[in-house]
């Protein structure tokens, strides 16, 4: 009993899990909104990786449907990152690491949404769109 | 009841005598924030739906017939330079440049109504040749998805000139500059949203 | 009446006409002058009074989170009245339509009553009640002065009260929805549902969305940037905990309602495909998205309940929470869970049972942390000193009843049960066992815990007590019949009934409907009651309960300003470890305090968008495109006032502070 | 489940019992509030409760998945090998419900009967909206909806009458949606055949789009013939001719669709269905043609010029979903009510491995 009332003592430190400080009075201070470089690299990233895609698309140079498929998807996602990093400024410290919180978990419902829907739309699809009952019969 | 207490030896604090005041504005950047995010689900859900209806042409046209890629990537080029554009406004705002400010906030504008003038081109030529979003599930998903985020840009070019009057009438306060930074997240989020865009519905429509 | 065509809208009015009023339902036209001259005598007595200008400053424009939190509750209690209305003539048409009797309701009527009733009872009744109660303790909670955006907390009400009227504006002005209260397409798509009840369903809900999202971004900022000194996450209150979780919620789903929402009058306006049966349209993505929002959107009901209910625990047992950090946990891992189960309320759609499987095992996972809450609850009162006062006493209920409704609900969760359950009144039962049981009985306990912060005066025991047999009594009364009827294979939403073995139990159901409505009129007397009594009932110290979080530690009801000094937290339960260590009120040395200014554009804002839902609803396109322009307007408008803060001068404070210091040595004497 | 639920419930009103404020007898312990034994056991309690749970879900789901074809007519009697399921394709009209019998070749409107012992097979659809088909006395639910079908395999162990209706709310007329549902023994299967072989009433498309129409409380309908093609065409949203079917238009979508010279390729929607309207901003409603239906090339193979969209004129004032506004002074509707199943019924036969 006493053990945990410790724990609860005012002058023991926080030892919850999920933030370590608080900062109801900290970190008021302006943004922090990048510099003439960061901008720069960002921006030039995202040319290149604006038109890799649009050229692997635009000219089929890799053949297979797949493959650019893949291949532009992943450069979406690099893309992504890279805007975040460099135009929105995102990073574990701003906001005591709350945007980023907001940001992982906003992705994860994303991710459930996104998969969640087409998972269960093939899987009613496939099972009730007339196309896999028998075809129409030709007179 | 004691027992709550074991280590106080000193006298302890219960309320702040020698507080300073929350300064105005200062949790509207998270707020922002999971403003933008709570959008971006929007966004998801559309995704979902043309992800689901993509494929449903209704025997008409699919995307091979009807996208233009020179056109997209030039509507991508417009909207990758107003974000860079609008980095500098943020750049020179924080050294209280307010002409400099001004003088990109414009070409950001400009920017921003490019890309929204090619977008209605694009969309009064599909509708011109008949594919309008009636015709099928996949021109529905289509139209809605842009279009959704063409009205995203409308507003905060609404929202952009807004804030230009005000910069202009009252300067780069400090009120102001937390608008300004609001949009400049908001600007960018769009960017990131239209990265899914044409990489899932243009490209992707190209490809399959 | 008997058009074969569809009337051509006209310019001016739109499709509305005089055969919009239904002057030819006896029962509407009765209803109507019923409200009428309340709503006359209401309003007389506001002017009789001059009670306008106060109103309007003190409460319409206010942006204090306490006065804000307090409409929020008038606004749920009003609706909770129109919602039970609808229940109770749904029992009583059940009960009636038997044996060849066609009932009291038309099939139009009747079907318009029921979809209506979940509407209301959902999204302006439940909703709104546990919005109030968040927004008027979580602020006092974490030692803050206001939320985050308090004027945004003002819109945010406005809002949803906008689409709370535009849901009652469909009772006497044309018809509300007739499908159901999640308007599955394609019976909601224009095909099917040509008239204007479905465009009331989609704006009323999209206005209020917009209200519900924006306070849940509030609320999120306000507890993740506001805490009081000292308050580490863990050593939030557990009711500050299932707020934050419950407004995570808030915005990561409403916006899927909004999206699909939108798509559905995309449909109904544009002639899109989103959901149509041709042109490769897909009903079952409205199905399949509405239900990512919705069952969320239970979580978002139930989990504040679930805070009040450990708090009510901890300090009616004199004793702190049992299981603080696993019950932290258990919250978290609800709120995350709870997105992943949102085919448990399709099963019976036919995808492949891997899908289904999956879907029935998460639902099921969930119960894991909410049983953990349940053992967190009752060891809580394991050696505690229980005092059975109301809060205590729905507390208690709620415990009893919930795990029925956990049961059965665990129970649905498996697809072969539900093969046999879905769609039938076992689910009703399940889901009003819940709501009720777990949602209702919540906002109740809440309600008698923090009334008195909020008023200064308890509520009065005698009618609160009739008032909590009354719900109980009749809550069993009203849906263990319809358990019994859901096993034999009765779907919901029938309007007649034939065999005549079903016939008692929706008598008895009948009758438990009818204690539930002697609960309400106990509800109501009680409030009234009190504040007649309520010098007797007075609460001077602002802690009348022995209580253990910071809002008891300022004054009932709460200055303004909260609290003079923000508060350091030192412990889990802050106030208790203040009282147990010799906290002495600050005496001296007040200094000004910088709050918020009241704002008019709220409101304005709100009745804007329920004149451009109105004539979107009836195609009046003139005066959608002025209410849109106006909107804008009013908005970027307010954008230009910088003015929206002010000081309470130092002197204020120190009256006020001065005020409480002589009225708790009174006490004291 | 229970061996929770009622300890938990037991304990509520225990402890509520013993440690009242008034029984000072009882310990008060206000700090105590943490255990780790006791939470692990609240954690793992329910955990294990739930793996059961689940695996059991797990395996049952899939014993019982409606579109699994069955083994066991009875716990201990397994399909035999040769035994052919008994089709029936089952329609959700606005109001009331086709039963079509491939087979033999005949359907009928709310009446459902099968024979006992032999494996049944439904294919389900409907014509305008969500609906759903259930027997209790016979198996589970599964959903109706337009343009789909689904599928639900489930026998009758012993002769039963009750009935069967749709659980899925679809409009004005739902609480009269039912039909009778009996299930015979093979000769009285038989007869009940050759009865409804006898009628004169035949199931062409115009006769099934008649048929479609809104109406309440529908007595039972045989038809004697029925058009071999309908049951797809109505799946397929394309009854009435002109119409393009929709597994065509998914076959020509799965190959891209037909390219712009196909945008204008729609027609509008004369043909009134349910007072169907158009939208405000989209036109009215209109639909694919047919781009080479086989009634077109059975027409021109015989030279004739391919048939016009038929319009069915309409006859009766329609409001909202089909049916007439109900005045004040309306005359009583004529209305069978829904029977139940009786609680003996329930008792009764069912689909072995569900109940």
């Amino acid at each position: 009993m006493s053990a945990h009332d410790t724990t609860a003592g005012p002058a023991h430190d926080d030892t919850g899990a999920l933030s370590p400080v608080h900062h109801g009075h900290e970190d008021h201070g302006a943004e922090p909104h990048g510099s003439l470089r960061s901008y720069l690299i960002g921006f030039g990233l995202s040319v290149v990786l604006t038109a890799i895609p649009f050229w692997l698309v635009m000219t089929g140079v890799l053949g297979n449907a797949t493959a650019t498929a893949l291949a532009i998807m992943g450069f979406a996602a690099v893309q992504i990152v890279v805007h975040m990093i460099y135009f929105l400024h995102m990073n574990f410290r701003s906001e005591g690491g709350w945007t980023m919180l907001a940001l992982v978990f906003t992705l994860i419902l994303v991710v459930i949404t996104l998969a969640g829907s087409l998972w269960v739309m093939y899987h009613l699809n496939t099972n009730m769109m007339p196309g896999a009952y028998e075809s129409r019969p030709m007179p | 009841m004691n027992s709550v207490v074991t280590t106080a030896d000193q006298a302890p604090v219960f309320y702040e005598v020698d507080e300073h005041p929350h300064p105005e504005g200062h949790s509207t950047s998270l707020g922002f924030w999971i403003y933008l995010m709570s959008d971006c689900l929007i966004f998801a859900a559309l995704f979902a739906v043309y992800g689901v209806l993509s494929g449903n042409f209704a025997a008409g046209p699919g995307p091979k017939e009807l996208f233009e890629l020179p056109l997209v990537a030039l509507n991508t080029t417009m909207l990758l330079f107003s974000s860079i554009t609008y980095g500098f406004a943020m750049l020179t705002m924080e050294k209280d440049r307010v002409a400099a400010t001004q003088a990109w906030l414009v070409v950001t504008a400009l920017f921003g109504l490019a890309f929204l003038g090619i977008e209605l081109y694009e969309f009064h030529h599909l509708i011109a040749e008949g594919a309008t979003p009636q015709r099928s599930a996949f021109l529905s998903a289509f139209f809605t998805l842009v279009g959704t985020h063409g009205l995203h840009v409308t507003f905060g070019t609404i929202w952009l000139v807004t804030l230009m009057v005000q910069v202009a009438r009252r300067g780069l306060i400090t009120a102001n500059k937390r608008r300004l930074m609001c949009l400049s997240m908001f600007w960018h989020f769009l960017d990131v949203i239209w990265i899914g865009v044409f990489t899932f519905v243009y490209l992707m429509g190209m490809v399959r | 009446m008997n058009e074969t065509q569809a009337i051509e809208p006209s310019f001016l009015l739109g499709r509305f006409t005089l055969e919009a009023i239904p002057y030819h339902e006896p029962i509407l036209v009765v209803t109507f002058i019923a409200v009428a001259i309340g709503g006359i005598a209401v309003l007389g007595a506001i002017t009789y009074f001059r009670l306008w200008g106060y109103l309007w400053k003190e409460w319409f424009t206010s942006v204090d989170h306490k006065k804000i939190g307090i409409m929020y509750m008038v606004l749920g209690t009003i609706m909770l009245l129109r919602g039970f209305a609808d229940a109770i003539m749904m029992r009583l048409q059940q009960a009636l339509a038997f044996g060849g009797s066609d009932g009291y309701l038309p099939a139009h009527h009747y079907d318009q009553v029921f979809t209506a009733h979940g509407v209301i009872m959902i999204f302006f009744v439940a909703m709104p009640m546990v919005t109030g109660l968040m927004n008027y303790v979580v602020p006092l909670q974490i030692g803050a002065r206001d939320v985050s955006f308090p004027f945004l907390n003002n819109f945010s009400f406005w809002m949803t009260v906008s689409g709370a009227i535009l849901v009652m504006t469909s009772l006497f002005v044309g018809e509300f929805a007739r499908t159901g209260w999640l308007a599955y397409p394609p019976l909601s798509g224009i095909a099917y549902s040509p008239d204007v009840g479905v465009d009331y369903y989609i704006w009323s809900l999209q206005i209020a969305g917009v209200g519900t999202l924006l306070s849940g971004v509030n609320l999120i900022c306000t507890i993740v940037k506001m805490r009081a000194p000292g308050m580490t996450m863990m050593k939030m209150p557990i009711f500050t905990w299932t707020a934050l979780c419950t407004n995570v919620l808030i915005v990561a789903a409403f916006p899927i309602l909004t999206a699909v929402l939108a798509l559905l009058a995309a449909d109904r306006y544009l002639g899109t495909n989103f959901f149509t049966n041709d042109f490769g349209g897909n009903p079952m993505m409205y199905v399949n998205l509405i239900w990512i929002w919705g069952h969320p959107e239970v979580y978002i009901l139930i989990l504040p309940c679930f805070g009040i209910y450990s708090e009510v625990t901890s300090t009616f047992c004199g004793k702190r929470l049992f299981g603080y950090t696993s019950m932290v946990y258990a919250t978290v891992v609800i709120t995350i869970l709870s997105y992943l189960v949102w085919l448990h309320h399709f099963f019976t759609m036919g995808s492949g049972a891997s899908v289904n499987s999956f879907f029935g095992i998460t639902t099921m996972i969930i119960s894991i942390p909410t049983g953990a809450k349940m053992f967190n609850w009752l060891f809580t009162m394991y050696r505690g000193r229980i005092r059975f006062e109301l809060p205590m006493m729905w507390t208690i209920a709620f415990m009893l009843t919930f795990v029925i409704g956990g049961m059965t609900g665990v129970l649905l969760a498996v697809p072969p049960a539900d093969f046999v359950l879905h769609n039938s009144l076992f689910l009703i039962a399940h889901f009003h066992n819940v709501i009720i049981g777990g949602v209702l009985f919540g906002a109740f306990a809440g309600m008698n815990y923090w009334w008195p912060k909020a008023f200064g005066f308890k509520l009065d025991e005698f009618w609160g007590k009739c008032s909590f047999w009354f719900w109980v009594v009749g809550f069993y009364f009203a849906f263990m019949p319809l358990y019994v009827l859901g096993l034999m294979g009765v779907t919901r939403r029938l309007r007649v009934f034939d065999d005549p073995s079903l016939h008692i139990w929706f008598i008895i159901a009948a009758f438990g409907a009818a204690l539930i409505a002697c609960g309400i009129a106990c509800l109501l007397i009680q409030i009234g009651v009190s504040i007649l009594r309520r010098e007797q009932l007075r609460d001077t110290t602002g802690d009348p309960w022995d209580a253990r979080t910071l809002e008891w530690a300022t004054s009932s009801p709460p200055p303004d300003y909260n609290f003079a000094f923000t508060p350091v937290v030192h412990d889990l339960d802050a106030w208790w470890d203040m009282k147990a260590r010799g906290y002495s009120r600050p005496l001296a040395g007040f200094k000004p305090i910088h709050m918020p200014r009241s704002s008019g554009t709220g409101p304005i804002l709100a009745a804007i968008s329920f004149v451009l839902g109105f004539a979107l609803i009836w195609y009046i396109w003139w005066l959608a495109a002025i209410a849109f322009v106006a909107l804008i307007g009013t908005a970027i408008g307010h954008t230009f006032n910088y003015n929206r803060d002010f000081d309470i001068p130092a002197d204020d404070v120190a009256r006020t502070e001065d005020a409480r210091t002589r009225l708790l040595a009174q006490v004291n004497a | 489940m229970l061996l929770i639920i009622i300890p938990v419930m037991a304990l509520t009103v225990f402890f509520a019992w013993k440690y009242r404020a008034s029984n000072t007898e009882a310990r008060y312990e206000p700090n105590w509030s943490h255990s780790t034994q006791m939470e692990l056991v609240i954690w793992a309690a329910p955990l294990v409760i739930i793996i059961c749970l689940g695996a059991l879900t797990w395996m049952g789901t899939h014993l019982l998945d409606p579109y699994r074809p069955l083994d066991r007519l009875a716990a201990d009697t397994v399909v035999p090998g040769d035994a052919k399921p008994l089709e029936v394709e089952a329609v959700a009209l606005d109001w009331k419900w086709l039963f079509i019998y491939p087979e033999q070749g005949i359907a009928t409107v709310n009446d459902l009967v099968t024979p006992v012992g032999r494996p049944l097979r439904f294919h389900i659809t409907s014509s305008s909206v969500m609906n759903a088909f259930y027997v209790p006395t016979l198996a589970g639910m599964i959903y109706a909806m337009p343009a789909m079908t689904t599928e639900l395999n489930a026998v009758a162990n012993a002769p039963v009458e009750s009935r069967g209706f749709s659980s899925n709310y679809s409009g004005a007329g739902f609480s009269g949606m039912n039909f009778r549902f009996r299930a015979v023994d093979d000769a009285g299967f038989e007869a009940w055949i050759a009865k409804a072989k006898q009628g004169t009433d035949q199931l062409t498309r115009a006769a099934y789009l008649e048929l479609e129409r809104p109406s309440q409380n529908v007595p039972a309908r045989y038809f004697s013939d029925v058009d071999p093609t309908l049951f797809n065409a109505i799946v397929n949203l394309c009854v009435q001719p002109g119409k393009m079917c929709m597994s065509d238009m998914m076959a020509i979508d799965a190959k891209g669709g037909l390219g712009l010279e196909s945008v204008s390729n729609t027609l509008p929607l004369n043909y009134d269905k349910y007072a169907r309207r158009g939208t405000v901003f989209g036109g009215p409603a209109s639909y694919v043609i047919g781009v080479c239906s086989p009634e077109d090339m059975a027409d021109m193979q015989m030279g004739r010029a391919p048939a016009a969209p038929i319009a069915p004129e309409l006859r009766e004032a329609v409001h909202g979903a089909g049916l007439p506004l109900p005045g004040l002074f309306s005359p009583a509707s004529t209305f069978t009510p829904i029977r139940l199943p009786s609680s003996e019924a329930l008792a009764g036969p069912r689909r072995p491995s569900n109940s």
